[in-house]
């Protein structure tokens, strides 16, 4: 029972989602529009089972007085006020909610981002190196290109946006597309081992 | 071990310093060097500059703050580009964290050019679902969005009047920062739907996208900071992105000195030991 | 006056992370910590007025559209997670969001990443470029060819192809570079424009 | 003083023009100042579910003088008025009305409309919308599906019937046992980091495999592994992989659990409690075998830093530049999945390999055929490989 019924569900739902494809008319249709509106409506509830995780762990690390538990005070603080100010007087932009977003969350994730400049910049001093022909190449190519698509490459030498642009027309899209090719039969495979129920991996070990 | 081995394991802060100085001192003192636009930029300019006036431009926000320097620039370019053309602007995002992005660019650019909300603009919001909704979308977009993002119904809305679905929209521009993004708007909106699709996204993933513009499926592409700059200088506009296109020279050749002076170590190193 | 306070709030935040690149510090933690929660807690609020209230609670209880209970009852499981005993229970909203994002990927992949890409791929060889782009898609396909052994002409076309490849890659790192700079450059415009506003 | 006549005289000429022509002011809102559209032509929408009708039409001659701004579109059901329907702007000739009801006749109507009036209506003949059965403009999709889907069952069921499957030799798998073995030598640990994300992710699930492996080779050896997690469920996946690991090798008693952790599951400070380790424990070897992303290059610096023999894999595209340049051997996108298959022996693995190869080879044969044609002129296969 625990696996019958989520394989046959997987099996009923994908296999609509493929037939629709092919036909449009009403039964198929329909049952695919269906599915769909149910779809986004489960994906939201996903959330809750995030915000919920992070309360019990944080929760327990208060309650037990663990190392640092003054932190998870700070990140349970954050949740209610986002929580309570959002869902209490709205999110639109003028509101208290759009006010903590645009001052706390806004700053914090795009610096978080901005930290691996940095990483990259020491990265590139002790760790990229040429170690073999093909390495060499893609050196090569990262640097033509970077040089390429900055102003200042253009007032080196005139000819780097050029080549830039070459290499991004021709051999990086000819690479990118034998990947492409490569990973859309990859999850061809995946997703017809799911559907059919071969693969199991989502369903959990037990 | 030689001074190329000790210079190699230099403390990494001296290193992080120097790329902040990279970066800061030409923001504090700029140089003003020429940006050069690429075609896949002009791609994009050609397609919006072409639709007659009064077309419907679906612009989805698939960014957040972490995306920003990149993606709000071109977002704010594309929205004036549309409005100097008369065209109405249908904002959405699949990314909560796009909307207030969007909501912000469009309130600067409809200052600039008169534009009214409802009339020439809308701001549809966010909507769960992914892929999914970009497909529902195809079949109704009123089902979907029932209201706008400030809770008006869509039938009250005049910029609405004749947009059933994706059908009616005359070109999807996505700004695009990951999934979900340009991709599954080219895979639905574009293959199923026949739409066209065009947009900027993030400079990481510009180049897996190359293959689509060769292929036609995407009608044009702005990638990353730079590519925001291009569209700046076709717009006539220097914004942020092109302000910041000196301090973007400068760290590329820092970098690249970086990984050079690194590969000599190494060759030498190897040199020492053979 | 809020926004003066909002921006140094900012500020003082965007350094705090900073202040990792010097040491690992109670500041970061602090930082870290309150993002971590902020960020949940604005994808909740933003869930709940976009898509619980106009999707699922209004049509449901005003509306009368009594299918959605299903929605409702799937949703309802997958939070069954967060309780061991009963946790299997949610394996029912997963094997159906599972199953409709396996079928639509099948679909759209293997149209817009195959088909699509192999179409596009049938060039004229009026142009050197065309020549060039057919042989890297073919020999980059050899590469990722497993059921045989590269050797003789077949390994020879697989080494073209990861040079492809190669410069593919050169080309992803290029534009990673790039993107991370720019994004170190959106701070510091932050950081000396708005705030300190010394840039013009 | 001269200039100003003419103008005079020009505004007393031109004045009652308008008037004249019945255009502008009171009378042009009703009366029909523009040349009607030419052909208005509705039809059931081909290939969709029913409900939509199309509507095309031929612009009004009216349109080259720059006369018209929109057209507005009009619908009737059959005996009832026409209502308007909607509205585009001039250069448009198609709407597509998605609001209709399957079996009802309807009539459609279309009007040009500029700054100087309208024209009269142009009507189409009476149409009707009704869903299809097959759409056929994905025919050939249909056919790729099908061929693709064959190749994967038929292998994956060979492999199981027990059928010998050839995988090609996988570079950077050779490498996995001179690297267990030189941090043997050294006397130094081995760390395996399996990616950040949880055991729903293939890649995860692929790095595992490859775990088992490295796992019989340190209990072989006698050297210690390393394996800090970033999800909890992958912590008790990759206990169990090793345990049965050293079980296989006959030595259990060597493995120990504790080795084997939960760091955090925040992406940063997974990165910085890693590099923790690979600073304070130096070990000789490390394995980067999963789903990567940005902390990538973080974990490959210091890797390089403390001068570690580095084998990473990952099919994170935008993360194998970093390898590439920072590591020794990098197991590139699917040869991630095809090492995972050919070290499991798993025959769905097994099988879905194959039947992709089959894949390939198909695409391979059709763009190379494709090719050769278009250089000689024939177009059909381009027209053939377009979906709809």
């Amino acid at each position: 029972m625990r696996r019958q019924i989520p394989l046959a569900i997987t099996l009923v739902v994908g296999l609509v989602m493929v037939v629709q494809y092919f036909v449009p008319h009403k039964p198929v249709g329909n049952l695919y529009d269906l599915f769909n509106t149910w779809a986004i409506v489960i994906f939201a509830f996903a959330i809750v089972l995030g915000v919920g995780n992070l309360i019990k762990i944080h929760g327990d690390r208060i309650y037990r007085l663990e190392r640092g538990w003054g932190y998870s005070v700070l990140l349970l603080l954050g949740l209610t006020v986002m929580i309570i100010t959002g869902i209490g007087w709205g999110i639109e932009p003028g509101t208290s909610f759009f006010y903590l977003y645009w001052h706390l969350y806004v700053p914090m994730s795009s610096t978080m981002f901005a930290l691996l400049a940095f990483f990259i910049a020491s990265a590139s001093y002790r760790a990229f190196r040429a170690r073999n022909f093909e390495a060499f190449l893609l050196l090569i190519s990262a640097v033509l290109v970077m040089l390429g698509r900055v102003p200042m490459g253009k007032a080196l030498w005139g000819q780097f946006p050029v080549i830039a642009d070459w290499i991004m027309k021709v051999p990086n899209t000819a690479g990118q597309r034998a990947i492409m090719i490569g990973i859309a039969l990859g999850v061809v495979s995946t997703s017809l081992r799911i559907i059919l129920g071969i693969e199991r991996a989502h369903l959990g070990g037990e | 071990m030689g001074m190329g081995k000790k210079l190699s394991q230099i403390d990494r802060r001296i290193i992080f310093l120097v790329i902040g100085l990279a970066v800061a001192l030409p923001l504090l003192f700029p140089i003003g060097l020429q940006i050069r636009v690429s075609e896949p930029a002009q791609r994009m300019y050609k397609a919006i500059d072409q639709l007659p006036p009064g077309s419907k431009v679906l612009i989805s926000f698939d960014y957040d703050p972490t995306t920003m320097p990149e993606l709000y620039p071109m977002n704010i370019a594309l929205v004036r580009h549309c409005f100097a053309k008369d065209l109405k602007v249908i904002g959405m995002a699949l990314w909560p964290t796009g909307v207030p992005l969007g909501e912000e660019a469009f309130e600067i650019a409809a200052k600039d050019y008169g534009k009214s909300y409802g009339q020439d603009y809308v701001n549809l919001g966010y909507k769960a679902g992914d892929i999914v909704l970009i497909s529902n979308l195809g079949k109704s977009i009123p089902q979907q969005f029932p209201i706008d993002f400030r809770g008006t119904p869509l039938e009250e809305l005049p910029i609405m009047k004749g947009v059933r679905s994706l059908k009616n929209i005359d070109l999807v521009i996505d700004l695009s920062a990951g999934f979900p993004g340009i991709v599954e708007w080219t895979m639905i909106a574009g293959g199923r739907h026949h739409v066209k699709v065009g947009g900027g996204c993030t400079a990481v993933s510009a180049p897996s996208y190359y293959p689509y513009l060769q292929s036609k499926q995407i009608v044009g592409l702005l990638g990353g900071m730079k590519g925001a700059a291009e569209y700046e200088t076709l717009m006539n506009a220097r914004g942020a992105a092109a302000g910041g296109m000196d301090a973007q020279s400068i760290a590329h050749l820092v970098i690249i000195l970086f990984i050079f002076i690194g590969n000599l170590f190494m060759f030498l190193g190897n040199k020492g030991k053979a | 006056m809020a926004d003066t306070i909002g921006i140094w709030v900012a500020a003082l935040l965007t350094l705090f992370i900073f202040s990792f690149l010097y040491k690992d510090n109670p500041l970061y933690k602090m930082a870290e910590h309150l993002f971590i929660g902020v960020s949940a807690g604005y994808w909740v609020s933003y869930l709940y007025q976009n898509v619980f209230k106009p999707n699922l609670y209004n049509p449901l209880f005003h509306q009368g559209k009594l299918l959605l209970i299903i929605p409702l009852i799937l949703g309802l499981m997958m939070v069954m997670r967060l309780f061991p005993k009963i946790g299997w229970i949610s394996r029912w909203s997963i094997a159906f969001i599972v199953g409709i994002t396996s079928g639509y990927y099948l679909i759209t992949y293997l149209q817009t990443n195959a088909v699509d890409q192999v179409r596009a791929s049938l060039l004229n060889f009026s142009q050197i470029n065309n020549i060039i782009l057919v042989v890297g898609v073919l020999s980059g396909l050899i590469y990722f060819f497993f059921s045989a052994e590269h050797r003789g002409v077949l390994g020879g076309t697989a080494k073209l192809g990861i040079w492809f490849l190669m410069v593919a890659f050169g080309a992803s790192f290029g534009y990673t570079v790039m993107a991370r700079i720019s994004l170190l450059i959106g701070r510091m415009q932050f950081l000396l424009g708005d705030w300190l506003g010394l840039l013009h | 003083m001269n200039r100003l006549r003419k103008s005079e005289i020009l505004l007393a000429v031109l004045f009652p023009l308008p008037l004249f022509l019945g255009i502008g002011g009171a009378y042009g809102q009703d009366s029909l100042a523009l040349a009607p559209v030419a052909k208005v032509t509705a039809v059931d929408t081909p290939n969709d579910g029913g409900g939509s009708i199309t509507v095309d039409w031929e612009v009004s001659p009216d349109e080259a003088a720059g006369k018209v701004t929109t057209y507005h579109i009009f619908r009737a059901s059959e005996g009832g008025e026409f209502q308007l329907l909607g509205e585009v702007s001039s250069g448009v000739t198609k709407y597509v009305d998605e609001g209709t009801r399957d079996g009802t006749k309807y009539i459609y109507a279309v009007q040009a409309i500029g700054k100087e009036g309208k024209s009269a209506l142009t009507k189409s003949s009476p149409v009707w919308s009704r869903g299809q059965w097959f759409n056929t403009q994905r025919t050939n999709m249909l056919l790729v599906l099908l061929v693709i889907s064959a190749a994967i069952l038929l292998y994956i069921r060979k492999a199981r019937a027990g059928g010998k499957l050839f995988i090609r030799k996988i570079a950077g798998l050779d490498a996995v046992d001179e690297a267990v073995g030189r941090a043997t030598e050294m006397g130094k640990p081995v760390l395996f980091i399996p990616g950040i994300m949880d055991m729903d992710d293939i890649q995860t699930i692929a790095g595992m495999t490859i775990l088992g492996r490295v796992a019989r080779k340190t209990a072989d050896y006698e050297t210690t592994l390393r394996v800090p997690v970033c999800r909890s469920v992958v912590m008790s996946v990759a206990q169990e992989v090793v345990k049965e690991a050293y079980l296989d090798a006959g030595r259990p008693d060597a493995y120990d659990a504790n080795k084997i952790n939960y760091l955090t599951d925040d992406q940063f400070g997974y990165a910085a409690g890693v590099d923790g380790i690979m600073l304070r424990e130096k070990p000789a070897a490390i394995f980067l075998m999963g789903h990567f992303f940005a902390e990538s290059l973080i974990l490959a610096e210091t890797g390089f830093s403390i001068g570690a023999i580095q084998i990473a894999g990952t099919a994170e595209i935008s993360q194998l530049p970093f390898f590439i340049t920072a590591c020794d051997y990098t197991l590139i996108g699917e040869e991630l999945f095809a090492a995972s298959a050919y070290l499991s022996g798993e025959p769905r693995l097994l099988g879905s390999l194959k039947g992709q190869d089959v894949g390939k080879a198909i695409f391979m044969a059709i763009i190379i055929l494709g090719v050769i044609l278009e250089n000689l002129g024939y177009h059909f296969l381009t027209a053939l490989m377009t979906t709809g």
